[in-house]
């Protein structure tokens, strides 16, 4: 695999992330508990996207094929999708919401820190831009799990069962490859190993405060970042990518 | 009239605002509250047929802009129940009356979205009927009333402009995207249309409503305004208004329009539209399976206000 | 509109029907109350994808164009659908699915029993066919309803709430349009309003039977057969369709 | 040995059918009970991976296939219930344990799929396994589980073909087509040699059920058995086993192949597998949400008995 092909499979591994997770909040739109949070998981889902813009446009940069960030969301199939398994997890309830959220949050702020400081400029600058979204989204996700694990005896029950179930997801967070390697190599972005340490203090400490319990270490699901997903994601896509297969050649 | 009342209606005459804690008859109180509520209620409600195409908007940023504006709506929901709070009934009081099915929202959120196009048609002709509707209401006399209508019609504006270019993006486009433009003007043009409410002939309440200052036109007046200004907007992408007694009229200046089916109309309203038991069931569960949340929080910030006091002691 | 024309539209919505239905009886499999249950569920969405094909078939080699029964199921969106609003409700409960069940062999019955004596023989022999399968349909239904309304109160309420619910789609399966009076013109179909008698007769009977109450007689909702749907078939057709759609030449 | 225990043996021996109510040592009736209903849950279980593209099907004669397929696996489960339940074990309790996570089921099942090639790849690998594993019980001891394999084995042999059928049209397809049959292929071989279990050295178990003919043959000779009858099946279409060690070996007969990853397998066993949660979820939910119309079924038939009896007094 080139360097090329490597920036490029990375780039789609944060647009991915950022669409499928923008796509599942979008979901809530109407549903949820208050309007407050109507609006504030909006506002979540609306900097997701507009970070997946920014992310695939410049992968089609890079792929030099011809594709913007549109040809990329809507005309893959799931085995070419690279995000991590935990966004595309469903909903569930709004516990589940917010554990999914908290942890790719955490994540997702220290990752934007490192990539704010990549050796090509493109990326720093998306990294930065997105960086101030997203220290706002984890200001609030883990808002909800004190909230949540400190609130009713209902809600630390539910807040904890989304724990339980979506930790097995998390591992992926850590895992290198070769294209992390590659990456790290070129000082493009950090070693993802090198991310478990301060999240887990975080998730210790909002976990602690919440009276929450952290699960015991387990195995990891993995797959996502290589398109091996989990049976979920092929039907967001087929919703997402309606209208665009459907009416192959028109423009909206 | 009681010397309050008149000293109420000399404000109102004079333009002056009507402020929460100022005296004001009960009838202009519960009218108020009705009318805010109800126009709240639509907001939300309205969140719902639009909200079916998020998932399914054809680029990212037709689903940004359509997130945004389905958010927009619930930010609108929020000042206006805030506007009718500050009448002395509270959110959740409101919203019980919603769910109960007691309060009514503007019956064309009834309608389903069948394709992508009817999210223009809803933002030119649903949003462009609101408008018509707000922009006089600007001026009417309860002060956070007017205060919340000035918010929401700059954003309203921006919504119809958006509708319309979902609108011409289509009748621009390929055959089938042109016939799925004219389809969706074609079911929502008489709908927004009986948005306006009953003929002038038929409206109950609306003198004593026109005194006070918290309606400003009649219903036909506005009904008539919104044709002459989306008739030509309509024309000019090539779309054709499925009113085939639709023609200008020189000699009033205006277009002359056929008749509004009210018979459809009531039964919409009367419950029988063809989405009312689909929005206000969505509604109840979302409120419903959103309850324990709602406790949570409440229960945290009660526990961190406890806490703090127990420091400061 | 010429005979031709009517005809097509008049085969579409017996197709579609069957297959809307006979789609939504399949997203039980797996899932139904008792294994006998998951058997018996995807008998009858077997009949109806069977019926699907043999009616739509038709309705492509009358229409002339080259499409065939795929092409028409698949390559449609939703306006261009013609079946009624009843089959596209959601599944809902095990009654919701067994009263929407109930209503449609009714009346799919008395219909298909019309249609065995079309004048055109490709109707009468498909309809003659598809009578024996929805003959056990309708036992079954029915039996069903029965069940749920004399089971236990739980079961009562529910059957009573399913019927309550889906009643006002209805109406729509006895209206007769410009299509189905050129039918009848031909003597191709019957007259919609004629069913509507020996229908309610079953239905009285049955409820009565169940301890069930008779809705009173409402609006009725229409529009499924000129493609006025309700916003459930968009997503029906999003998972039908992805494959045809995603990879547009491809034979399976 | 005790006599029974002898003439018990010495019927096996002789290849006579073991029947419900005939004297059977005990170990006998827990080892087929636990045999029996893991692969009746399996079967169950086995009902969601598949039926996870059933309303996505791309044509409707595959769509009518795939359902026909899954509903014969409820079938399957049937048959299998029914031969533990002469046993004395009910159905229900049966289930219980398998929701309650103390039953074990096909450690396959635990996979996603993914594309609608998995779908040709499990009814061609997977079912291909499975006809391995179940050919040789059609002569087991037991007479009912005999019997239900042999109906069983019928079957699923029908639905061989046809997920070879799949495969050879989308590796006769696209060139996208073929990338998702070889990707399947990819996915699932490794899984479907682990479907015969672990190598007959870490065997437990084996030698007393071979004694008592229901295992006939080791997990070894069947694996190697659909190694050989599977590689040439592959390389017909134009797909590549995704295995570097895999050559013919002209003195033994057989394809050699390489290291199965056994970790993998023990952390899938154990609930580590990609869907397990998921799958177990699926059923409990489906069982849980059945209970009301399971009680009504049995009250109204209580009702109608109670009736009957009435009537006939």
């Amino acid at each position: 695999m080139s360097d090329q092909e490597a920036l490029f499979e990375y780039l789609l591994r944060l647009g991915d992330n950022a669409l499928v997770l923008g796509h599942r909040l979008s979901e809530w739109c109407g549903h949820a508990p208050a309007l407050e949070e109507d609006l504030a998981l909006s506002n979540v889902a609306l900097d997701l996207i507009g970070q997946t813009q920014l992310w695939l446009n410049l992968a089609g940069e890079v792929e030099g094929k011809g594709r913007d960030a549109d040809k990329l969301a809507y005309l893959r199939d799931a085995r070419d999708f690279r995000n991590i398994l935990l966004v595309e997890q469903p909903n569930g309830d709004f516990a589940v919401t917010m554990a999914r959220q908290f942890f790719f949050d955490a994540w997702h702020y220290l990752l934007l820190r490192e990539l704010a400081g990549s050796k090509d400029g493109r990326i720093a600058e998306i990294a930065a831009k997105s960086l101030k979204e997203v220290t706002y989204h984890l200001e609030r996700s883990r808002d909800w799990v004190l909230r949540l694990g400190d609130g009713t005896e209902e809600s630390h029950r539910r807040m904890q069962a989304a724990i339980d179930d979506l930790w097995m997801y998390t591992g992926e967070l850590f895992e290198a490859d070769e294209i992390d390697r590659a990456m790290l190599r070129e000082g493009l972005g950090p070693d993802p190993a090198a991310l478990h340490e301060p999240w887990l203090g975080l998730v210790k400490a909002t976990f602690e405060e919440a009276t929450l319990s952290l699960p015991q270490p387990g195995w990891a699901q993995r797959g996502g970042k290589r398109g091996i997903h989990s049976e979920h994601l092929g039907y967001i896509l087929a919703d997402l990518q309606f209208l665009q297969r459907a009416y192959p050649n028109a423009t909206w | 009239m009681s010397p309050e009342e008149r000293s109420f209606q000399e404000r109102i005459d004079a333009d002056i605002k009507i402020e929460p804690k100022e005296w004001m008859p009960e009838a202009y109180r519960k009218t108020l509250i009705r009318q805010i509520s109800q126009h709240a209620h639509s907001e939300i409600i309205g969140m719902q047929p639009e909200g079916n195409w998020i998932t399914r908007a054809p680029t990212l940023e037709r689903k940004a802009i359509l997130l945004a504006k389905v958010q927009d709506e619930a930010g609108h929901g929020l000042y206006l129940y805030c506007a009718a709070e500050t009448l002395g009934v509270s959110r959740d009081e409101l919203m019980e009356q919603l769910n109960s099915g007691k309060a009514k929202y503007s019956s064309i959120f009834n309608y389903p979205t069948l394709t992508w196009a009817d999210i223009g048609a809803i933002g030119w002709l649903v949003d462009g009927a609101a408008i018509m509707n707000q922009v006089p209401l600007q001026r009417c006399s309860y002060g956070p009333y007017s205060r919340a209508m000035i918010r929401i019609c700059k954003e309203e504006s921006f919504h119809q402009r958006q509708g319309y270019d979902i609108m011409m993006k289509l009748a621009r486009g390929t055959p089938e995207q042109q016939r799925m433009a004219q389809d969706a003007l074609n079911r929502w043009w008489w709908p927004s249309l009986m948005m306006f409410g009953p003929s002038d002939a038929d409206s109950v309440h609306s003198a004593q409503s026109m005194m006070w200052k918290i309606k400003i036109n009649s219903n036909d007046e506005l009904r008539q305004k919104f044709v002459d200004q989306t008739v030509p907007q309509a024309e000019y992408i090539g779309l054709t208004v499925p009113d085939p007694d639709l023609k200008w009229n020189a000699e009033r200046g205006h277009y002359d329009f056929g008749e509004i089916n009210w018979d459809e109309f009531y039964q919409v309203i009367s419950g029988n539209g063809p989405c009312n038991r689909q929005r206000l069931r969505t509604r109840v569960n979302a409120y419903e399976e959103g309850r324990w949340v709602r406790e949570a929080a409440d229960a945290y910030a009660a526990k961190k206000a406890a806490r703090a006091q127990a420091k400061a002691a």
